[in-house]
């Protein structure tokens, strides 16, 4: 039930989403993290769980380093596509996925992936792809985190420390 | 040195870190002559390694990390072909294409990213695990990532980055697939399996190329320089089609045909369209496209036939098209190209297409005609004003022959030599 | 002579491909045309022949058996007869490319090479600029589909490369190879190029003139392409479409052909739409070969590949030493080029009871007898068929007719005695009056060439008795025995001249001796007044004299000047249509519904 | 037997050949008296006539044996052998000669037309302009008859099942019924054939404003009224093929064979007078304003006999 409840917090927060990138970036990250906590029973290996907690804290920090001066602005046009696009990813995981699965967690972790890989591509400025891509980044962090495999831990780990050398890159090359 | 299994592996690891030797050996000559040397002298060597590795059949058991079957092997080959077509190439026609403008560091980064990038391509073809597969892949769009930024330019770093960001996109979409593939409820509901096959399959095919990505990844191949961008054109292709071939073999797989195959067309007929005024980097994304349609039927003899007779046409005819859009050679060269690329008898893939045409008036009698009619059009729109010029001073020259040679070489020598190799590849791909 | 022709692919000025002396090809022509003729006289099974073990060793299928060696010896003998020529034409090696291709192609034992080949064949011809150039733009993807509508699992997973012509494979469905061979087949044989006279490239006719003879290989590979696939890949499920499509394009060209051969003055382009006509009219000859099959009536097939293999060997041969005396005009002398042109003309175009009546008379019996039920459909197609090729023979009569007046007109004041023709005593052309009469013996007892054709006998269905001296289908009661009425009309010709011989006394005037057309002194002007052209003003002035036949207007096309009447006319209504539309929408919308249920009920 | 079958065929050949020569320049004289008696003004009397024939072609046979020969002579020569080898494949009254299995009616009628064709080549020797119009008429006058005369080797081919002149002599023969519904079509389509020789020119007229000598003149009216006599005897032949006798000298005796080809000869014989009147009398009477409504007269008699034919098969 608290998974649920910190589950539908963190979709307010990608969907509504706050004006700086690093102060959205950091919440979404830490509300995945008490997510990783709420679901911890029910993971396969608890290690991993906790592995991805700890990956999640540094991440945080290290794209509040990143993110400092760069910043991002949100239109009500792409707040109500990102509603419609919520609607839809929900729906559709509803229909197929069987009753005895987490079907609202699923819909959820589908729903965020779209609506950031969206925003980031609305969004002009840097801050606001590299915010979207992590926001995405999160919520795959929330499955592996809960199924469990370690190499699939590996894969988000390099794709994790790939992505924001990339962003640093970025940053230096085009401010 | 036990059994002969174990050589097998040390040249297939051997091949791998060859390159790595290369950039090594890159690094400790100095002067842009010796470099330039001892890349090419590095390349002819890789070729010899892979088919040494190839030639060993091996017997090594099934390991999760590494897997050798004649098909990675194939493609390895393929791959190491390719390389040494487009260095060859670059040597004879525009050797002043190594030095990029001048700037020293540049062109040894160039070089040395350049083996890099064949060492991972080398590696992530034969991976059977499919997590550090993606690790590998993504490694690679990494790499070219580095490359724009070594070159500079808004322009470059803006289309790597562009395309970086759907890849990584892509790719979570594919674990997405592969995790609701692993659940272990996955037979009890036919819907579950289609939807994860379906967005694994959509972020695989979309990393090669095909349409809504493809203009990313042509304005990215345009901005590399021309010794990378004309390798960049098929290993990334390769790779990423290597996977999608992969596929099959995961458990819940159910491969979604019609809309792979409408997505095929749809790119088909777009490259048409867009062909008219650059054909010699375009024509290179049909192949991949006729590839990626093949592939579809990858779990028969003759998919894996048509992928593997694609494959042998990709990378001979791709760093080909690249080079002569770059180099300024007159158009008799070109015109011999478009009908090497246009389908038609005697040269050039006409007689992969017509093996693919056939299989598909065999399976789908209507995708069959309909690829038919197309290059019909196709063939129209390509050839609509008569005055093509195919024999004249120029033909009669070096180049020239290089140039009839290459076309030759794929359409009627290599299909007559490797027929029964293919062929065996084929029949052990789709028995496992 | 002609130092250097560009034509097609190959640029001669740079032709150094083939730098071989010039009598090794003549040698091994001759050879080969020796080899073949064994082969096909004692029936030899050319699995015995060294040449299908080749294919085992490298690979590349060559496959032997009677038809090929058949069209084999008709080739080798051909280029033996340019080969002993080749110093007098041009002198670039144009013709050894397309020799070599063409062997290559009928040697070709499986599909793959054979298409390469025939692509090959096509850009050798290729002219950039050419009137017809995006023709062959549409003729490469033919082939393309014509290799991709074969099945790939053919009998034996091994080979999934080859599908060879040796075994009998009929899981093949015949009707999509023969629709994607219809275009090329034509083209090759030149049923699409009708080049009117184009005043402003006069260089273009006089250069193509020079290597038509080529055109001869061109012709043969499209005749064996047709037979080989029938044979190797025939089945009896063919689907009538096809057939009509090929009879339809194959009659039209004919009657084009037929027409222009009547307007063109020039003697070269005469002759070429002959060419075009004999070809259409032989094509028809396996046109009612793929009918008879659909239709099941096997008692024609023997007859019919009897008159094909025979017109196929008079044809090609008489037409190849028509286009070789056409390229050595100005060397040899008029009376010999006149004579010898003459008699081709006897033999090749229809006069009973050589081989082109032959072709005619086959034509009609075999079409007849196709049709004979008694359906309404069979009886227009019956009818249809036999006023086209009426109209067909007519036009091909009338062709070679004004053909011999042209020559007669130009040149008859130095036509040397016809009966003095053949005797082999003067020295010029001695291989050619040969060649003239060998070809005339055949085509009076077809039983030597027949005898030929048998070797190919395991290869077709139902070939039956062996007839040497005529044409018969004891089923059909059709027979047709040619050497009788030239024995009868040999006979009368010989009781005259014995008897004048014998007890008239020749004049004893030398000078009286020589023969002399006319003094041409008394009547000049009226024979240079009359029109002996055939073109078509002196057909439409017959036919108004003879029969008041105006069809002047009905036959050429309105001017432009017409249409943009009519176009004017329509714009002028559009605005009133629009205006009644929009007042009674209602109706019009019924009746739109009304006709679409009709039209819907009446199709279902 | 098979000596005396030789002598046999031989002498019938003979009296076959003797009969066509003579029997031709008189059909001319008899047709033009038939004219004369319809249209009731006075001709030539027969004993005139044939003096005048006589003597003309007596001089051009003499004249053509001695001088050597022109081109002019060589299309004579050629067209009187293509007449005599079409004589011979023809049967008058008696059939299975020598020349059994040739006489195939396609053949026949190609070279038939291919005369005038011939004919046509006579303009090279500097005759005037009226000739020249009056031998292209002829040319083309036959050569457009040509649709006919297929269409009626198409009725032959389906009512006697071959093309061949002795199988339809030999099917009607076999055939018991004597004047059946199906031997209707083959009647009709000889009745078309008059059509063409209804206006075959008998060359009298241009002759005299012509430069040609005596000897052509006397040529050129024997081989048009070969020409004529042999398109008679093939209408004769479709008209009434069973009277002509089968010479099969194994089956029956000599006796009845002779009696059989002479009622075949009297037979032909009134067949070519009635042909003979009938023409006279269609050219007397049957005004057609154009040339070509002929054509269309005898394709659509063709037509007729096709409707006929499949009218006798569904067993009117």
């Amino acid at each position: 039930m608290i998974f649920a409840f910190f589950m539908s917090l963190l979709l307010l927060i990608t969907i509504g989403g706050i004006s700086h990138p690093s102060f959205q970036a950091t919440c979404h990250t830490l509300l995945t993290g008490c997510c990783l906590m709420a679901g911890w029973n029910n993971a396969l290996h608890v290690q991993i769980t906790v592995l991805c907690i700890f990956m999640l804290l540094i991440i945080t920090v290290i794209s509040n380093l990143i993110l400092r001066k760069q910043s991002f602005q949100r239109s009500l046009k792409s707040l109500f596509i990102g509603l419609l696009l919520v609607i839809l990813a929900i729906s559709l995981v509803i229909y197929i996925l069987p009753p005895t699965l987490f079907r609202l967690e699923y819909g959820i972790v589908f729903s965020i992936i779209l609506v950031e890989f969206f925003y980031s591509i609305l969004s002009h400025t840097v801050g606001g792809q590299i915010v979207g891509m992590l926001c995405t980044l999160n919520a795959l962090t929330l499955v592996i985190g809960l199924n469990s495999q370690i190499f699939a831990f590996v894969t988000l780990v390099i794709l994790y420390s790939l992505f924001l050398i990339s962003s640093i890159m970025i940053i230096q090359r085009l401010g | 040195m036990a059994s002969v299994g174990d050589l097998a592996k040390i040249l297939y690891w051997g091949c791998v870190i060859w390159p790595l030797v290369g950039a090594i050996g890159i690094l400790s000559c100095h002067g842009q002559k010796a470099k330039i040397r001892c890349h090419i002298i590095v390349t002819i060597i890789l070729i010899v390694i892979t088919l040494l590795s190839v030639m060993i059949p091996n017997d090594f058991n099934f390991s999760i990390l590494w897997n050798y079957d004649s098909f990675t092997g194939f493609l390895r080959v393929m791959i190491a072909l390719g390389i040494i077509i487009s260095t060859f190439l670059i040597k004879l026609w525009m050797p002043n294409r190594f030095i990029t403008s001048g700037n020293e560091m540049k062109t040894l980064m160039n070089l040395i990213f350049f083996h890099v990038f064949v060492c991972v391509a080398m590696l992530a073809v034969a991976i059977n695990n499919f997590f550090i597969l993606l690790i590998f892949l993504y490694l690679l769009i990494f790499l070219l990532l580095i490359v724009c930024f070594i070159n500079g330019g808004s322009e470059k770093v803006k289309s790597a980055w562009n395309y970086f960001r759907y890849i990584l996109f892509f790719m979570i979409i594919a674990l997405m697939g592969v995790f609701i593939l692993a659940l272990p409820i996955v037979q009890s509901y036919e819907l579950l399996p289609k939807f994860g096959s379906f967005i694994l399959v959509f972020g695989i095919i979309q990393a090669y190329g095909l349409f809504p990505v493809c203009t990313l990844f042509y304005r990215l191949v345009i901005q590399l320089p021309s010794l990378i961008g004309s390798v960049v054109l098929f290993v990334v292709p390769i790779v990423f089609l290597s996977l999608f071939v992969k596929l099959f073999q995961i458990s819940g797989y159910q491969n979604p045909q019609l809309f792979l195959i409408g997505l095929n067309l749809l790119s088909f007929i777009i490259v048409v369209l867009k062909e008219k005024d650059d054909l010699f980097v375009l024509a290179p994304f049909l192949l991949i496209i006729l590839t990626g349609l093949s592939a579809i039927f990858a779990n028969s003899i003759e998919g894996i036939y048509c992928v593997c007779l694609f494959v042998i046409m990709l990378v001979i005819f791709a760093p080909l098209g690249y080079l002569l859009d770059k180099g300024n050679l007159s158009s008799v060269f070109k015109n011999w190209f478009k009908l090497a690329l246009s389908a038609f008898p005697p040269f050039g893939i006409f007689y992969a297409c017509s093996v693919l045409i056939a299989y598909l008036v065999l399976q789908l009698p209507w995708l069959g005609y309909s690829l038919l009619t197309l290059f019909f059009i196709r063939g129209y729109f390509l050839f609509r004003n008569s005055n093509y010029q195919f024999f004249s001073n120029e033909i009669l020259t070096k180049e020239g022959y290089c140039l009839i040679g290459l076309i030759i070489l794929p359409s009627i020598v290599l299909p007559i030599l490797s027929q029964y190799w293919i062929f065996q590849i084929a029949l052990q791909f789709v028995h496992k | 002579m002609c130092s250097f022709v560009d034509v097609g692919l190959i640029s001669s000025r740079k032709f150094i491909l083939l730098k071989l002396p010039d009598y090794f090809p003549l040698y091994a022509s001759l050879t080969g045309a020796f080899l073949t003729f064994l082969v096909l006289v004692f029936h030899i099974p050319t699995s015995l022949l060294f040449l299908s073990k080749l294919s085992i060793i490298y690979r590349v299928n060559f496959y032997l058996d009677g038809l090929t060696c058949f069209f084999l010896f008709i080739i080798f003998n051909i280029s033996f007869l340019f080969l002993y020529y080749q110093k007098d034409l041009c002198k670039n090696k144009y013709f050894l490319v397309s020799y070599i291709l063409s062997l290559s192609l009928i040697l070709a034992g499986n599909l793959y090479f054979f298409t390469i080949v025939l692509a090959l064949l096509f850009l050798m011809n290729y002219k950039n600029r050419q009137r017809n150039a995006s023709l062959y733009w549409l003729i490469l993807p033919c082939l393309l589909g014509f290799m991709s509508c074969i099945p790939v699992l053919m009998n034996n997973q091994q080979d999934l490369f080859y599908i060879v012509f040796s075994g009998k494979t009929s899981s093949l469905n015949l009707n999509y190879l023969i629709f994607f061979l219809v275009l090329p087949v034509c083209c090759l044989l030149g049923f699409f190029d009708f080049r009117g006279e184009e005043k402003n490239n006069l260089h273009a006719i006089f250069e193509d003139e020079k290597i038509y003879y080529t055109n001869i290989f061109k012709n043969l590979i499209g005749f064996y392409g047709l037979l080989r696939i029938f044979i190797s890949f025939y089945n009896y499920n063919l689907s009538m479409i096809f057939i009509v499509l090929f009879e339809f394009i194959v009659v039209i060209t004919a009657l084009k052909a037929s027409w222009f051969c009547l307007k063109v003055s020039n003697l070269f382009n005469r002759l070429r739409y002959l060419f075009i006509l004999n070809n259409a009219i032989s094509i028809q000859l396996i046109v009612i070969l793929f009918l008879a099959l659909y239709l099941q009536k096997t008692a024609l097939l023997e007859l019919n590949y009897i008159i094909l293999f025979f017109s196929l060997f008079i044809q090609n041969h008489g037409f190849a030493l028509v286009f070789l005396l056409n390229s050595l005009k100005e060397k040899i002398n008029n009376s010999f080029f006149i004579d010898s042109l003459f008699f081709l003309g006897l033999l090749l175009s229809g006069f009973p009871p050589f081989a082109g009546f032959v072709l005619f008379w086959g034509n009609l019996q075999l079409g007849i007898s196709l049709i004979l039920n008694h359906y309404l459909f069979d009886m227009i197609l019956a009818l249809f068929f036999i006023g086209c090729n009426a109209v067909i023979y007519l036009f091909s009569l009338l062709g070679w007719v004004n053909l011999f007046l042209a020559l007669y007109k130009n040149y008859n004041d130095r036509l040397t005695a016809i009966g003095s023709y053949f005797n082999f005593l003067l020295g010029y052309g001695k291989g050619i009056r040969i060649y003239l009469l060998s070809l005339f013996i055949f085509s009076v007892c077809p039983g030597i060439i027949l005898y030929w054709t048998y070797g190919i006998k395991n290869n077709f269905p139902s070939i039956g008795k062996f007839h040497f001296f005529s044409f018969k289908s004891e089923q059909l009661h059709i027979a047709f025995t040619p050497v009788f009425s030239v024995f009868i009309f040999g006979m009368v010709v010989y009781v005259f001249f014995f008897i004048k011989k014998k007890y008239f006394i020749v004049s004893m005037d030398p000078q009286n001796n020589q023969f002399k057309i006319s003094d041409r002194k008394k009547y000049k002007n009226y024979l240079d007044i009359t029109r002996f052209e055939f073109g078509t003003k002196t057909i439409l002035n017959v036919l108004k004299d003879n029969f008041s036949l105006d069809i002047h207007s009905y036959l050429f096309l309105r001017k432009k000047t017409e249409y943009l009447k009519i176009y004017k006319t329509i714009r002028l209504y559009k605005k009133k249509f629009n205006i009644l539309i929009w007042e009674h929408e209602q109706a019009t919308l019924f009746i739109l519904i009304l006709i679409s249920l009709l039209s819907i009920g009446l199709l279902v | 037997m098979v000596v005396i079958y030789w002598l046999i065929s031989l002498c019938i050949i003979g009296f076959h050949l003797l009969l066509f020569l003579i029997m031709a320049p008189w059909l001319m004289v008899f047709i033009k008296k038939l004219d004369g008696w319809i249209q009731g003004i006075s001709t030539e009397s027969f004993r005139h006539s044939f003096y005048r024939i006589r003597i003309d072609l007596s001089e051009s046979i003499r004249i053509l044996l001695y001088k050597t020969l022109s081109l002019k002579d060589y299309i004579f020569l050629v067209s009187l052998g293509l007449l005599c080898t079409l004589a011979l494949l023809i049967p008058f009254y008696t059939t299975d000669m020598i020349i059994k299995g040739n006489s195939d009616f396609l053949f026949i009628i190609t070279i038939l037309v291919m005369i005038p064709v011939f004919n046509f080549f006579i303009v090279y020797h500097d005759t005037s302009l009226l000739s020249f119009k009056k031998f292209q008429h002829m040319m083309i006058q036959i050569l457009l008859f040509l649709p006919t005369l297929l269409l009626i080797a198409m009725v032959c081919r389906m009512n006697v099942k071959s093309t061949e002149l002795n199988y339809i002599i030999v099917f009607f023969h076999n055939s018991t019924r004597f004047m059946n519904i199906a031997s209707c079509p083959l009647l009709i389509s000889a009745c078309s054939l008059f059509f063409l020789v209804l206006d075959m020119p008998d060359l009298s007229d241009i002759i005299q404003k012509d430069g040609f000598s005596r000897e052509d003149k006397g040529i050129l009216l024997y081989i048009n009224s070969l020409q004529f006599l042999l398109w008679l005897s093939l209408i004769a032949f479709l008209l009434w093929p069973q009277s002509i006798a089968l010479f099969n000298f194994q089956q029956e005796s000599l006796t009845s064979w002779l009696l059989a080809a002479f009622f075949g000869l009297l037979a032909w014989c009134i067949k070519i007078i009635i042909e003979c009147a009938v023409i006279a009398l269609m050219r007397n009477f049957l005004f057609i304003s154009k040339g070509v409504y002929k054509i269309g007269f005898a394709t659509v008699l063709n037509f007729l006999a096709i409707i006929i034919y499949f009218a006798g098969l569904s067993g009117i």
